[in-house]
């Protein structure tokens, strides 16, 4: 037996903190177009080196390559720069919402925009989303009303959940959008339920269950693992792995060992891993995974890598704990700019299309704030009565809240 | 009508629930093939296949987890915890999740869904095979806690709990699986046939959610109870001769607040009576709602008879078991009082 | 003596029991490097180092899991839950192990760790950034509950804390952590600096737990709170002009129960406040601890002000917040009464 | 888009129910000596083939072959083959005791002995396990008195518990063994917790984590694989897989997909397979991971394929979902017989010195046994004062329990 030595505990620290120069050149990001592309009935075991790469469809020129693409006609890829257009005027009109003290809180997707908006454009009406606070992508693509998601923002009267929810907790069943909830990772099992649901009736819907990195570490993350393998479930699992957990970085949730999606193989499910700032590419996996779902293969793992340009939320100043330059440095660019550039390469789009567009859509949301705060705002009011503070507890009121309610007066 | 133990009447009602909707689907530990460790999900997957009834990997927050999903989509989960000291792990999806898709969606996804689970003591399972935790449940704004005490009950309630369309915790007191027990338990057990709360019909029937039973009326002093505990009432009034009025809640939330302070106001006296730990138990909020609604009508200080605040002890269970004689002692002390 | 706001409090009381023993260590979600959300451990890893002071997976159970372990081995972790909402994934390790573990090896593995959890609402943090869940601790036995009402207390029941041999619980009021808080949304809010409460010694010294503090005397009636509702409580004895005794109870568990008891003999009358919601909150046990000790001393029914049995609202934070009017209202209630 | 197709549920069977006639003719088993033994500073990358083989040390013809055979004397085995002997006595007796209304409650390790015991050689005093109810073999191979064993199953006087746990729920700190919960998987983050402050310390104790196949499902599992690969924790996470959990099946808790082992992958943990019922193989393995964790290296993840030959407790009856020749047709075999060929083909041992060794260790047990009983059974006493009831659940008994102790006048 060798003789006793004293351990030590390791700490997974990232590479840059405030004041080093990010240098990410050590990352390694395969060539656009160089993975391949298996069949949906592929099994696990024969893709483990689609969970330790990354799918990437545009390559530097800002050419669409490689077997994941040629699904979207221009058309499509057209809207689908708007959709991620149409998120960042939104998330920068809220975010000074917020800072006006129009409401409480708001949570931007700045960075990682594509991966929502491509998602979307996979799914059926009818599916459902379980998303976190970032996917506002998902309802931004859809026909959901902008102004309603204002309301919800400004907790005013016509705000669709009544005030109860903090700024950004959408819920719209009839957009696919489960009600989000604030304590992490819950969702993603709860999704895979819904999945088992509609597998148990004979429907074809499938659903979606969305998880940011740092919370893959939460245990539920583990149950949605085994219910998906376990009875194979119509769902895709989606990993938005945008590098940071508020001031933690990803290795303190996975020890900087293998990837997020390789999680997903010791359990048997297909897992990918994709350039989450590439729309092209995003869309194409989602396209696959849902195939994959609704043609009964189950689940499918993908973890996205992008990163999360902005700060956590309006609580939170991230320069206390990386570079403020980590964004440029990031290998994987800007997702808008990267669309863009391929639109304009196809001869499709140009820059001056592009600053109207973005005019077109900035309009659009200024008038729906116009119309939102007509409704109200958190701290000046209209908000629902009071008396809503006591209804849908339960269907019918019991007595004892009843009597709570007489006490409050409303 | 049939006799039947609870552990029978139990799986009637969910017989007659998944017959009458499609939608009721049973799963959790051991429930499919094999029927349940307790055996009361014991034919259900061969009579209505491996979608609608089936085993559960070993997560109970899983458990939860998914049937919240399935009830999002119009299921009407019926699960297993095994004990209701496993329950714990999904103490989150419980109080932060299924409580409250209802309320912070604005009605949009409501979570229809009951969990079953055996509870209590009694039966030598050491301190984790024998919790009550009704108690925090009742803490958690909405969802339902029910606990049944005999078969026609918890067959009405099971049924009435998978046709409600909130969240139902329903704890099921593994001692009277197979018959009342009182507490005394060098005697032997009466078996649910013998007994007339084991006669349960066949078909469909509800016993409402939030309405208690009066076991026994009486005139000197109200003792409130549930499960387990209101046999050993009826036991410790027998043997006191103390003409109490014992109170059966049935459900513990929505509690049956004027059935518990017509009889209070009337009797003037009250003991309450569970198993659970003593410290914020449910006979706290039961002291309270005596306080809040009879104040005026009471003659002497309410008294709580229950488990003591430690682990529940494998050797020393009948000492740590609220039995008769400590249930008399109360209702003697509690008369005595001025 | 230094001004301390509570925060500072809370990173002093750290501070000093890490510089006395080695085997405090402190870690939890964004704890290590960034220094916490709340930046109650800012610095300690810079002084202290990585293997003292880091970093942890987004995973309550595995913090308090892993914690379990630690204090297993001998050392004395103290763990930060980043709110008090997300605990619920680790209650069956508190619940169910940190519990119990002297119990069930009877002494031969002890657990004495502290998890430390901003609670509360008051700062529009919604359903999920407001929760107060102290009566489900108090139901667990096996654990301490402690909850600081300002900056001197919150050093010395913390650092107590970390020196018991028990594991705690350990609720810090948000809403507090820069000020007194009575309740006035409206109006400015005094800093700890202005406030005597904020003066705290840079070293070492404890409060301990399970003692009560009367924060007013007063003849009339008592009340009893903790933590924010301190505050509202004297801002309403203050506006109503009743003459109440206020009394802070620090720690929830164990209670002191001589305190309580003597001051409401003394007055007769009782007025319990707590945020959390209603039903079986701590303000039932305290219901009981009082109809169980003073109930030939009451003139009147106790009376709870409490959040309301709803989850926490956001636009309506300040009608669900138990505040001064409220308050106001039960002790004039309570005087009234016969 | 393909038309939508209606789902169905995939609820995982097993290949056999009672009344079907056994046979795993289909089970891959790799040839005893067939794989390979990485240096222990190897990479989880490097070893993927190790999560999806079977380590296996004897062959059939009862030799040790391959690299990871060699490691014990002819001594040594044969203290293991008692160390397994012993403990089958030991549950044989206990089990018959429950049926005799001694005790309340009884679990064996029936078919699995060889894991606790070839374990228990590769630790050294002050590392700790922490167990599940299945490891008798770990304090069967240490000199914990076997009569404090039975004193804890009887709930006595003499009971070390004080009566407080279920029977086979032992603590013993000085032995190396964590006090076991009645609560899966809670312990296997405990022992990672364990690890983290042996590390934080500087000292050189490792800990062991111990789960069954079905309670790998639980989310502790997750939280321990987190926290272990995060910080690289000097402990060993040990899956005891023997193929049932009550009465469902392995696939229940992995979906007929992958392996145990392979869950570690995704979290770059070195994750081993190995044949449990070879107690040369498990010992090989053991010793490695051990060696790792005390090297600095940090956890291993290893599973051990083995067969719960008896019920799952006695409160169980196999017989209703699983036919009763399932462990003959098993293709492990039988741990026991399997070393003792071992030691007939070297000439260490022989029929006659096993009928001997057995009936040593048989009046071993009943001699403990007699003691025991002296200190009190279950059911007719005595037991620790009713007073010890109330203590250690505080330090300190605070007054509330103080007035119940009074109450209950003891
Ligand atoms: C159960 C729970 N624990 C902790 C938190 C606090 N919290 C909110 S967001 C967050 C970080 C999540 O990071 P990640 O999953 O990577 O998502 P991202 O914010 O990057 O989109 C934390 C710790 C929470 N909301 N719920
Ligand atoms: C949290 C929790 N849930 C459920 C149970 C009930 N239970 C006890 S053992 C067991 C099966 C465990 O199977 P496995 O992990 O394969 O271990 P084995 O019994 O095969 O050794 C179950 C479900 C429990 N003890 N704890
Ligand atoms: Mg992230
Ligand atoms: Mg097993």
């Amino acid at each position: 037996m060798s003789e006793p030595k004293p351990l030590s505990l390791y700490v997974p620290e990232p590479e840059f903190r405030p004041g080093d120069k990010p240098d990410f050149s050590n990352v390694p990001i395969p060539k656009a177009g160089s993975v391949r592309k298996p069949e949906i009935d592929v099994e696990a075991q024969d893709i483990h080196d689609l969970a330790y790469s990354i799918i990437r469809v545009m390559n530097h020129d800002g050419e669409a390559v490689g077997p994941w693409a040629g699904l979207l006609s221009d058309d499509e890829v057209k809207r689908g720069l708007e959709d991620m257009l149409r998120v960042r005027a939104f998330d920068s009109r809220m975010l000074k919402a917020q800072r006006q003290g129009k409401t409480s809180f708001y949570m931007q997707a700045l960075g990682e925009e594509a991966i929502a908006c491509a998602f979307a454009r996979a799914l059926r009406p009818g599916d459902m989303n379980f998303p976190t606070y970032r996917q506002q992508g998902l309802l931004l693509s859809s026909d959901y009303p902008m102004v309603d998601m204002m309301n919800q923002i400004y907790s005013n009267a016509a705000d669709p959940l009544k005030g109860r929810q903090l700024p950004i907790m959408y819920s719209s069943k009839q957009h696919g959008f489960f009600t989000i909830s604030g304590n992490l990772a819950t969702q993603f099992i709860q999704g895979v339920g819904w999945a088992m649901a509609s597998a148990i009736k004979g429907d074809d819907k499938i659903a979606t269950s969305w998880i940011g990195d740092g919370s893959t570490a939460e245990s539920d993350f583990h149950a949605a693992m085994v219910f998906a393998s376990t009875y194979r479930a119509p769902v895709v699992l989606n990993i938005v792995n945008n590098q940071w957990a508020i001031s933690t970085f990803q290795g303190i949730a996975r020890g900087k060992a293998a990837t997020f999606a390789a999680r997903g193989l010791g359990f048997g499910i297909p897992s990918l891993r994709v350039d989450g700032n590439d729309y092209l590419a995003v869309y194409a996996v989602a396209k696959w995974a849902t195939d994959r779902a609704r043609a009964g293969l189950g689940p499918t793992l993908i973890e996205y890598v992008t990163y999360r340009a902005g700060a956590h939320s309006t609580s939170d100043d991230p320069s206390a704990y990386r570079p403020k330059e980590e964004f440029d440095a990031w290998p994987l660019g800007d997702p808008v700019k990267r669309l863009k550039d391929y639109l304009i390469k196809r001869g499709a789009w140009s820059e001056a299309l592009h600053v109207q567009a973005n005019e077109i859509l900035e309009a659009e949301v200024a008038e729906a704030q116009r119309q939102a705060v007509k409704n109200g705002t958190l701290h000046d009011g209209p908000h629902s009565s009071a008396r809503t503070m006591f209804e849908d507890v339960y269907k019918d009121m019991p007595e004892h809240l009843v009597r709570q309610r007489q006490e409050a007066g409303v | 009508m049939a006799r039947m133990t609870m552990i029978q009447a139990i799986r009637s009602a969910m017989d007659n629930a998944m017959e009458r909707d499609d939608n009721v689907v049973v799963f959790g530990e051991d429930v499919g093939y094999f029927g349940g460790v307790f055996r009361c999900t014991e034919g259900l997957q061969k009579k209505y296949g491996k979608q609608r009834c089936f085993d559960s990997p070993i997560n109970e927050s899983g458990i939860v987890g998914s049937a919240i999903g399935m009830a999002a989509y119009g299921l009407r989960p019926c699960v297993e915890i095994q004990f209701a000291d496993y329950v714990m792990p999904a103490f989150d999806q419980i109080s932060q999740e299924a409580s409250r898709i209802r309320y912070r969606s604005a009605g949009d996804f409501t979570t229809p869904m009951v969990v079953r689970m055996p509870t209590g003591g009694g039966i030598f399972g050491g301190q984790t095979h024998s919790q009550s935790p009704e108690a925090i449940f009742a803490h958690v704004s909405g969802i339902k806690t029910v606990v049944p005490s005999n078969p026609y009950d918890a067959k009405g309630l099971l049924i009435a709990s998978i046709e409600d369309d909130d969240p139902v915790m329903f704890l099921e007191p593994k001692r009277l699986y197979n018959g009342p027990f009182d507490g005394h338990h060098d005697r032997p057990v009466t078996p649910w046939s013998k007994h007339d709360l084991g006669e349960v019909p066949e078909g469909h029937y509800t016993v409402p959610l939030g309405k208690a039973a009066i076991r026994r009326e009486g005139a000197e002093v109200t003792v409130l109870a549930y499960g387990t505990m209101v046999y050993v009432a009826e036991a410790a009034a027998a043997e006191t001769g103390i003409d109490a009025e014992i109170i059966d809640l049935r459900t513990i939330l929505p509690l049956d607040l004027e059935t518990i302070e017509a009889s209070v106001k009337k009797t003037g006296r009250c003991v309450i009576v569970h198993e659970a730990t003593k410290t914020c138990g449910f006979g706290a909020e039961l002291m309270s709602v005596v306080m809040e609604g009879c104040f005026y009508h009471l003659e002497a200080p309410v008294i709580r008879v229950t488990g003591y605040d430690t682990p529940y002890p494998h050797a020393h269970e009948w000492e740590y078991f609220p039995g008769p004689a400590r249930v008399g002692k109360a209702l003697k002390k509690v008369m005595e009082a001025a």
